[in-house]
């Protein structure tokens, strides 16, 4: 591969460009009944946590899932047992895995982010994905994604506490561009684009009930895609893709419309060996076109 | 996923089948209750997630799931020839549990029989004299596998709504007659979800230890998404593919 | 049918509550090679135009579709002879199936929208629908819909000058929620939710090309089913749902989430006695739940 | 679209596979060069479209399409069998041009010359003499009905890239050598883009009307989506499913 340098993100470096997804992988306990510590460090860049907040949250109850055509509604409404019993009972087991741990954080107001990033400081963390985008909670979540001051609050305070690989998770829906640009202005050190789609299903219709949620997998990937193709001329920063990544063919088109780095989610869902696969797949397609081609969009 | 080549796949009525796998690799290591993920290899994103079917049978060399056709992804499967590949995704979920006293009554709605197959295999000899199998389906059509069931040597007891063949009625109609003279200890059951509500009240009323082999939609079926969720009856969450299929009747709220 | 009150729109009565979609169907010199008078007059309520503009446009340089996993991305660039030139050649062809003709109407400013509003009035036209939402052109489209005062103008100006059924046809995208307001606001009759949504394929790698254009199909009916479930409670007037309705069951999924009436748009493409085969499965649904049930919103 | 049975889905070689279906309805009205939408039945939107077919052979009662395996959609058209329903759609397009001169070339690369049989069918014996046949792929296995070409008594020039069949090199460069000689007096081309590219560059070259069976994603086939255009000399665009898909080479840009 003509240099590794795709998989560079601010000043941290890393093995793959392939990340797992938030909320794709469990909290990680059961991660290892399907891939080996091997295949991780050989095929997973880093390891984004499920949506973790300070307190624990019970999660949504069901229908928490539904089956679109090549797309998935969830709406597990940030299920976890909270920061300080993850970092107690699931962190000391991913570390032994020596690949990075990105913490997917989920705060109901700017106080409660401040507080999970300052923890995390004093434990000296790798990394942070602001998550200000989950459509399955009500406080917090999407709703901060709507207004690009809050967001350059949220990033600006964060920044200050923590030092280490600082990601914002943006919404793919309402003012994206604007919302981009404050994280870029708060010094956030890179994207990722984007989280899932606000979305519904039917699922009842008698009674007439309906599961609200987000949608990821296939269907949205054109969308997402465009999403990178916009957004990596507006900012300098680098873009983590992440919306319908299945086969290294995706990764590759991502790579073209100006991603760096790719989150894979749903995939995890599908097949837990998808990242090795993905991986050998877009490496082949690396080597297909003899090393990755220079952008060049239209 | 673990690619594998179909040994056969058999229509036993108008929507039920039997898909023969070759027993290997991590296949070998399953348990009675557990269950595989099953994809097909064609290149298409619909149905986006593979599907859950537990093991019918691992005798005769192979491995057995008995599966009824009722969407894309079953209608799918159905038309998958000999010697094609599909992928497959186990041991999933926990096995049935262990406390089952006997005599124990097997209580199947349609295919949810598949797993009480698997089940009896590995049940010792002398258990099965205490146990009961109580199949109901709409129709007699739908009433599968008998000669199979009847090799156990255990006692069956069938229905069918239409009275095509067995009692005519629903099974935990007659479920119920047993459990009200005392004849059972524990109840395994498996079926759609209001036959499995049916069951649950019953078990309550009478007292008698129940386990439910519950189904919902599993995107992952590995634990990884937490979308498969029960009630707890004390509150919070069971994770179906991490935590059951089978969970005990008590704990739940349906 | 209990009742055939939701294929009234306004004070607009229509025969069944699907309409051919814009665009979907050709200008409709083709269309009796495949659907008979007959079938027209009994399946389908209204026959939505391709967009027409004042001028006649080329359309886009190909390629101009690209499938993706269940959706089409389509930058056909509003190809159209005009509106007069169509009032010529096309119209009277298509009023001879005494079916309802909605003007979809593409101005690239206001005063491009009102002109034709005027022409529409003189020949007393039965409706419009105000295309403010098209992904694939310049200038007007979906620029539009991003200002919620600006829509309001346009909205205003075409009432004035036009008595018949108005429809706005928002994008899905932007400030959705404003944009339906005004148009409530500036007496639309009704809302078409919604037009496709802006998304990308990537479709040759070396050198590297894209297409820019909209995603319709099924992929995005959880989308626009969200949209319509959250517009239904926002604004008054009907709603018409346009997105991915392939079978009577999506159109019936719409019903339960508030729309009035429905669009059938892919669906022709893939094949064109699509809307008989979707107006037969919505009645069979229908007299199955014993009459269309109360909206039950939860 | 029209249901109809599957007669048979023959493989003729490793990637290419003959689809035999009954002459029924509005098939019967079919002309060479026209095409047909095929779409299978199984409750699957991926892939979305029904994907179109020249019409191959249309005797012996039955309408034969011969295809190749590209992706997803000929890959599940190369799994049904003989009895399963799927849906077609025609006839779609524009017959072949009637203004064609003799001696007239038959150029096909590769699948593309599918509909070329059907062509021959319809062509009266004494022109059949004065037509030739050149068909090129990639290696032999890939050049496939010849007996059911050699049977209309044409001449056929054949072509390999590997040199495994006929002679090696490209088709073109066989029809370049019969174009300088003054043979031909019309061509009619079918095959991938960079081959009508070729065949293009020399009908100017040489000045020999042709005409061009051209391919590009069609959503619907009917001209409903204005989707599938090419480019015009003099400004504008062809639709290639109204218009086409066959046209003429001095006509458009490629
Ligand atoms: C642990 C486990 C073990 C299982 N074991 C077996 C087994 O051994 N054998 C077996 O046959 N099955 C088994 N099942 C069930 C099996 O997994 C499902 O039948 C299968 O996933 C259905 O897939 P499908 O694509 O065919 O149907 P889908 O298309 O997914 O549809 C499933 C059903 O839901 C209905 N449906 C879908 N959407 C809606 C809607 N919006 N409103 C109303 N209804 C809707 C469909 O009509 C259909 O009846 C098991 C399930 C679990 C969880
Ligand atoms: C009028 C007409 C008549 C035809 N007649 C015949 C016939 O008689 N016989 C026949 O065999 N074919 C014929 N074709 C072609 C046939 O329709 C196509 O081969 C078929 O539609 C392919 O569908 P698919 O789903 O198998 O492939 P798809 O999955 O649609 O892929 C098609 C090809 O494009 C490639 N591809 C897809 N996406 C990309 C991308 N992003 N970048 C690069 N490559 C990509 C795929 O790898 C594959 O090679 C005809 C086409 C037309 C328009
Ligand atoms: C079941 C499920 C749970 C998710 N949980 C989270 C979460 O906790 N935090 C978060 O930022 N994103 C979450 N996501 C979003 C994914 O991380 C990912 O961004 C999204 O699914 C789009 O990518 P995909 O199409 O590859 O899945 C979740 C997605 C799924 C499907
Ligand atoms: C090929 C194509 C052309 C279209 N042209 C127009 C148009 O001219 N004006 C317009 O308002 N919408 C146009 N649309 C949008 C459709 O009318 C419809 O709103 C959209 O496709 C979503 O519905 P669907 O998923 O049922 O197709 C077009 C869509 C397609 C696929
Ligand atoms: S199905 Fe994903 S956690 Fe159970
Ligand atoms: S494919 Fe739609 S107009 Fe030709």
């Amino acid at each position: 591969m003509k240099g590794e340098r795709f998989c560079i993100i601010g000043k941290y470096q890393f093995k793959t460009p392939f990340f797992l997804a938030s909320g794709t992988w469990g909290l990680g306990d059961t991660l290892l009944n399907y891939l080996n510590p091997g295949e991780i460090r050989s095929a997973v860049g880093a390891l984004i946590t499920k949506g973790l907040s300070l307190e624990p949250m019970e999660g949504n109850p069901p229908p928490r899932l539904f089956e679109t055509p090549c797309g998935l509604i969830n709406s597990i409404g940030l299920e976890n047992p909270g920061l300080k019993v993850f970092l107690k009972k699931y962190y000391p087991q991913l570390k032994a895995l020596q690949t990075p741990i990105i913490f997917n954080l989920h705060g109901k107001s700017l106080e409660e982010f401040f507080e999970m990033a300052e923890i995390l400081s004093e434990i000296e963390a790798e990394g942070i994905e602001l998550n200000i985008s989950c459509p399955n909670v009500k406080e917090g979540g999407i709703a901060f994604s709507q207004k690009p001051d809050v967001v350059f609050e949220l990033v600006k305070g964060v920044r200050e506490r923590f030092k280490g690989l600082l990601i914002v998770k943006l919404s793919p829906v309402g003012p994206v561009f604007e919302v981009a640009k404050a994280c870029e202005e708060a010094l956030s050190d890179a994207l990722t684009v984007a989280n899932t789609y606000p979305a519904l299903g039917v699922y009842s219709y008698e009674p007439f009930q309906v599961i609200k949620g987000g949608l990821s997998g296939p269907a949205i990937k054109p969308l997402t895609l465009r999403l990178v193709f916009e957004l990596s001329k507006i900012v300098k920063i680098p873009l983590i893709a992440s919306g319908g990544i299945l086969s290294g063919k995706d990764a590759f088109e991502y790579f073209l419309c100006g991603a760096r780095a790719f989150q894979i989610g749903t995939a995890n869902l599908i097949d837990p060996k998808a990242p090795i696969k993905i991986c050998q797949e877009f490496k082949e397609l690396v080597e297909k076109y003899g090393g990755l081609p220079d952008k060049n969009p239209t | 996923m673990e690619k594998i080549k179909v040994l056969r796949n058999l229509r036993l009525s108008e929507r039920i089948y039997l898909l023969e796998l070759p027993k290997k690799g991590s296949l070998l290591d399953i348990k009675p209750g557990q269950f595989l993920k099953i994809k097909l290899h064609d290149l298409r994103y619909d149905p986006l997630f593979p599907r859950p079917f537990t093991v019918h049978s691992l005798e005769e060399g192979t491995l057995k799931i008995l599966y009824q056709v009722v969407g894309r992804g079953t209608l799918a499967l159905s038309r998958i020839s000999q010697g094609e590949e599909i992928s497959v995704l186990g041991p999933l979920g926990r096995p049935y549990p262990e406390d089952l006293d006997f005599p124990l009554a097997l209580c199947a709605g349609g295919v949810g029989v598949a797993g009480f197959g698997f089940f009896l295999e590995r049940l010792k000899e002398e258990l099965r004299k205490k146990t009961i199998l109580y199949y109901g389906a709409k129709t007699s059509q739908d009433l599968v596998r008998l000669d199979y069931f009847k090799a156990f040597g255990i006692e069956i007891k069938l229905t069918t709504e239409d009275g095509t063949l067995g009692e005519k009625g629903f099974v935990t109609d007659l479920l119920e007659r047993d459990m009200r003279d005392g004849k059972i200890k524990t109840i395994l059951s498996c079926g759609p979800m209001p036959m499995l509500k049916v069951v649950k009240e019953l078990s309550e009323k009478y007292g008698i230890k129940t386990y439910l082999s519950l189904e919902t939609f599993m995107a992952c079926g590995t634990g990884f998404c937490k979308g498969c969720v029960i009630k707890k009856k004390d509150g919070g969450y069971f994770h179906l593919c991490e935590d059951g299929p089978t969970l005990s009747a008590w704990e739940v709220i349906l």
